[in-house]
């Protein structure tokens, strides 16, 4: 056992981190997916972690990847990066490894709208439990009316007419792997995600509490404030050394466990940043929002709350 | 300890109930949320129809144009209008809730007879300009400078923040520092400012619910005639004050009444999807359904104390002296409402998760959908009007005695 | 409405104050049910309270009970309260109205150990729903063994052999009240002594946070203290609230919420006080765990949190 | 990352695994819980199984006598003996945890020489002499006494509390302030006490479970010799951190996989009772899987992270200097563990919380059950070895860097 990142994934998360910061200022992108954004992704191999040097890919494995999707939630970065990422590893789906095609994805039955639809290349149809395989199909053959979705970086579809993957008959099955393992990976991803949006706002609670000065004096100074911080990190150091493991293990009691507490960590620490922030975080201007939209809209996908625990209590 | 309605206090909801049913199918339809003209006309013509219903400020004082009802009385009217479906205060709130009754309290002869009666008959519309931003949960820090010119205008300098209302505002309640080497809380002055004055910018301010509820106000060099000042120059905290417990005290009593119709609405919902069968889901809002219960509850017992006595109940283990306590005989609310606003915001942001649960992420990841946008303004309430941190200090310090300090 | 205390409510809860503080110094009486002293609340005519004065009672209803009930919570009084009132009142046992005969009670189905069983003059059976009769026995006729009490002050026995009302066939019904009627008295008035315990708890945390000093200053000048203090006594008034105005309306629901706040205020208020309080707070001479003790039996007894929950779901 | 073991930890594994199951068997039956020199006679019989087999001090550097396994190696010893159920590190956990790694580390050749040994076979006691009744939380708060004589001594006046085992120790590591004029943190110094010196009376501290764990320790002119102070004079509270960040560091690992096995236990319990239809039981049941799950990975972190750079994982926003946040190179596990000690604490509490929703009111109810005692002994962790509340602020301050202050 050695549970540290080595030299090589700190060097990636480095990497990661500064070419995502140097595109975007390190700011949330406010303009949505961007497709040379995308690209660059691809470019950077990060798509293609998991794939064998012999298949164009970096011959990483899902740590790796957990390291840069956490980059990447840091910056509530907007996308279907699971499903793309899925898709250019398991499915080899044409485009998906380079970034110049971005797959999204359905699942039947959980009844989460579909992100990013209009600009997506294709979607990813994932339905039935453990040996079902995955379909595909082009974005326009879902029946789906947009919704004006909570998160205002990630728009997002609601399936009409008929429910989950009927409405996409023309789906076609990809060989290469069941919905159950993709549905675990793509959980695990989203939970990556949320660590790194829930460690942002750790950094931006705490930024901001050390200079705002109410009373006379840096409200970080007051115990209220600093309790408050101390949560959040808590839940963040906690939620990380599950999801690095699970990303070890590919265990699934062990995803859902970091799943779960992943989105608390989301999500609670949105909130509670927005509390530190006082009205400021109540502004459009400020980021915290961005980051409690995003953390409800990825706790819904992938694996919910409820899931999770029945899964883990039927785990043990 | 009585819960049931008097005599008197049957035959005015009776009344009340009888007029809502003939005035509220005569109203005109609601405005579009994003129109401010449109929605001060719609709430100035309601508070007109209630004046001249003889319904307009039920628990001000009859020396100021008010009904000098018992508080209880206030609290039948919010239960009835919100049970029929009437309009809520709206535009009138500050007028209504914060400036009238501060100028009833504080204000001249003169004052109370030109701001009064027209805040009573839906005709003028107030703002509050208190909050800066650097001065938030720590009021008291504002910075907004006002000197006088030597013929007796004042000169003001500064910028609020968190104005509701300010596009369509006639008057502004103002907080200025007039004596910046004062200790903090002396050195404040309250004015009334005409929004229309030269020199008074309003910019809306965009919330995380992507609306544009609140504004700033910016004030360049801008003249506000002495007589506007109400109190005595360099008093204005103590007549905040009075504001600011009007805000904690009875400003939510309505919300909760309406709150225990969503939660019925929630039930109703989440019974015919079928998510009533998750035990967890049902048993959280069986749980808030106790929580409003007591919350109405609560706000019934801090209305009776504070119509008799002036003071919220403070049980517990209050202080010596135990300051802040509300003004005996004044029936302005204490320290105690800091108990009902911790307890009720907290309840209120809970109320919107379960909503969020029941209706699945279909509907909690809609914006368009009402539930989606009062989840996204509930997270306000534990900030707005002091954070939920500061009303724990108040209780700790003012209703429980403990040393002030850390 | 005028929801305060009237002149004489005062005057009922001071006199009861001073009655119980006279004789046990203000302090949880640390040797169990003190038979001299029930007959002393019963020459008080505090059994008696609802009964008319015709009756040899005092002629006043559920609100005042409410407030002795929340008297002897506060000081942890031991033994049935709720189950002798009862039998005093609506079922008229002899005895019970004077304090000489000490009725306890078994809720066939609860899973409750029965308290005071072995002190008890007559043992109360509640079994079936609305519309069904209390049925009262002798204490020995029920087949039960002893239970070691986490709470100390509070001896309990366990129904052995056959479950519930089984247990004790001898048991004759009661004519005057259904059993839902005194489930829904016993809930209220159990409320109330949970209110006065967690009421209780507040005074003793907030009078050991101004004495107590660490880091040169009392600890209640700190914020994490202040605001668990503060959180103490918001749970309070707002079970307050509720119990007060459950004794007013004689509701279902609203003694149902009564029941769920005052549990929780009471708890946790127990707990809170123990975090306050520190290692002193961990040692047995300090009262406090005898308000956790209690407040867990009293939890359990007379609907639990789970029956709450469900009734006001239901009552939605 | 790796989390699996290496060849060399497989090869312990299974070589432990396959001692165990020789030695537990030969183990004789486990003592009344109450018979102090019973649980000392079971507990040292085990360690020195432990040492005749080459498994104490797994952790202890080499030149202290032990193995110089790295910290990983422990974790696994923990893993397997909890799996096997034997017996814990009972009374000999001062010694081995706190005193022992503190004289390894601070004391002379001769001291080494002296105490080591004894605690690695089994043959000395040892109990922890900090906390009074005045000086809690605020360690550093200590008065106990300790006045050189000129022959060699100290004279140590004084009380100390919440000390196991005190009953039955040999020895006991003592802070006692030998400069009263000095500031708070200086004037301390570390001295290792004999029990059985005239002067020491031991009284037994019953708990709130009812169970006499802890002690009192009254000091009445005990003389120490100085030959026993490790660290020099006055820097007693230097040596003490050392000692205090072994206890919030791997401390509680074994304890974590023993959770992992009551919540087992407690769904098995549930699953044949019926209470597993429950949804909201159930549910909770799930998140404390999790939770523990997490707890251990964290456990393995620190662990990692602390046996290569003598800190632990300390992200978020560090702040500047970020002091506290371990000693780089010693192996000492720092502020980091913090974060750990409070979401276990919280943990534990809610996993025994739980289980009194499994047993029902019947179980719950009873002294006499083993989950009762455990929920009962569960309220202590959020106060012991520093409260929640000093665990907030150490989080906040050294590893956040937010400023200190209130």
């Amino acid at each position: 056992m050695d549970f540290r990142l080595t030299d090589d994934q700190l060097a990636l998360r480095r990497g990661t981190r500064e070419l995502l910061e140097g595109r975007t200022g390190g700011m949330p992108p406010r303009g949505g997916l961007d497709r040379a954004l995308w690209r660059a992704l691809g470019d950077a191999g990060l798509f293609a972690l998991a794939l064998p040097e012999a298949e164009g890919g970096v011959g990483l494995g899902l740590p790796e990847a957990v390291l840069v999707f956490e980059e990447a939630g840091r910056l509530l970065l907007p996308g279907p990066l699971a499903a793309s990422w899925l898709a250019a590893g398991r499915l080899g789906v044409p485009g998906a490894a380079d970034g110049t095609s971005v797959v999204t994805a359905l699942d039947a039955g959980d009844g989460v709208p579909v992100e990013h639809l209009a600009a997506a290349d294709r979607l990813l149809v994932l339905e039935g439990g453990a040996g079902a395989q995955a379909r595909l199909a082009r974005p326009e053959e879902l029946c789906a009316a947009p919704v004006r979705s909570v998160d205002p970086l990630t728009p997002l579809h609601r399936v009409s007419g008929r429910t989950g993957a009927a409405a996409v008959p023309g789906a076609a099955a990809v060989p290469g792997a069941d919905v159950a393992l993709l549905r675990r990976e793509g959980a695990l991803l989203t939970a990556a995600q949320q660590l790194g949006s829930a460690g942002r706002t750790v950094e931006l609670a705490v930024a901001h509490a050390r200079v705002r000065e109410q009373f006379g004096q840096p409200i970080g100074s007051f115990q209220a404030v600093k309790h408050l911080c101390a949560g959040m990190l808590e839940r963040v150091e906690t939620a990380r050394s599950v999801v690095y493991a699970a990303a070890l293990t590919e265990n699934e009691d062990e995803t859902a466990a970091a799943k779960l507490l992943a989105d608390e960590a989301a999500v609670r620490g949105a909130r509670d940043c927005i509390q530190v922030y006082g009205g400021l975080g109540f502004t459009w201007e400020a980021d915290v929002h961005l980051h409690l939209k995003r953390a409800w809209l990825r706790a819904e996908q992938w694996q919910n709350t409820v899931t999770c625990e029945e899964s883990l209590a039927a785990a043990i | 300890m009585e819960l049931g309605d008097t005599a008197e206090e049957a035959e005015f909801r009776h009344a009340l109930r009888a007029w809502l049913a003939g005035a509220l199918p005569a109203l005109p339809p609601a405005p579009d949320p994003e129109d401010w003209p449109a929605r001060r006309a719609y709430d100035m013509e309601w508070q007109r129809a209630l004046y001249d219903a003889g319904y307009a400020g039920l628990h001000w004082p009859r020396d100021a144009g008010g009904q000098g009802a018992p508080p209880g009385r206030h609290l039948i009217f919010l239960e009835e209008t919100e049970r029929a479906g009437a309009p809520y205060v709206g535009a009138g709130f500050v007028g209504l809730l914060h400036a009238g009754p501060t100028i009833a309290a504080e204000g001249t002869a003169a004052q109370r007879a030109r701001w009064l009666p027209p805040i009573l008959r839906g005709e003028e519309v107030w703002c509050q300009g208190f909050s800066e931003p650097d001065a938030g949960s720590d009021l008291a820090a504002l910075r907004t400078r006002a000197v006088p010119d030597g013929n007796g205008d004042y000169v003001v300098t500064g910028s609020k923040i968190w104005t509701s209302h300010a596009q369509v505002a006639d008057w502004c309640e103002l907080l200025v520092r007039t004596d910046p080497q004062a200790p903090r809380h002396r050195g404040i002055t309250w004015l009334a400012l005409p929004m229309d004055a030269p020199g008074v910018t309003v910019r809306p301010l965009r919330t995380l619910a992507g609306t544009e509820e609140f504004a700033e106000v910016f004030l360049d060099e801008v003249r506000v005639p002495a007589a506007n000042r109400v109190g005595a120059e360099d008093d204005g905290w103590r007549v905040t004050l009075v504001t600011l417990s009007f805000e904690r005290g009875t400003a939510f009593a309505g919300e909760v009444v309406a709150c225990r119709r969503l939660l019925r609405e929630l039930a109703a919902t989440a019974r015919s999807s079928g998510r009533w069968e998750d035990a967890v889901l049902r048993r959280r809002l069986g749980r808030l359904h106790a929580e409003f219960t007591a919350l109405w509850r609560l706000v019934q017992w801090n209305v009776s104390e504070a119509g008799h006595t002036g003071r919220q109940r403070c049980t517990g283990a209050p202080g010596p002296g135990a300051p802040g306590m509300g003004v005996p005989g004044t029936g302005v609310p204490g320290a105690g409402a800091s108990v009902f606003k911790l307890r009720y915001s907290h309840a209120r942001q809970e109320l919107y998760d379960a909503a969020a649960e029941v209706l699945g992420p279909d509907g909690a990841l809609d914006a368009a959908a009402d539930w989606t946008a009062g989840r996204l303004s509930s997270l306000a309430y534990t900030i707005a009007a002091g954070t939920s941190q500061i009303q724990r200090n108040i209780v700790a310090e003012r209703v429980l005695g403990l040393p002030k300090g850390r």
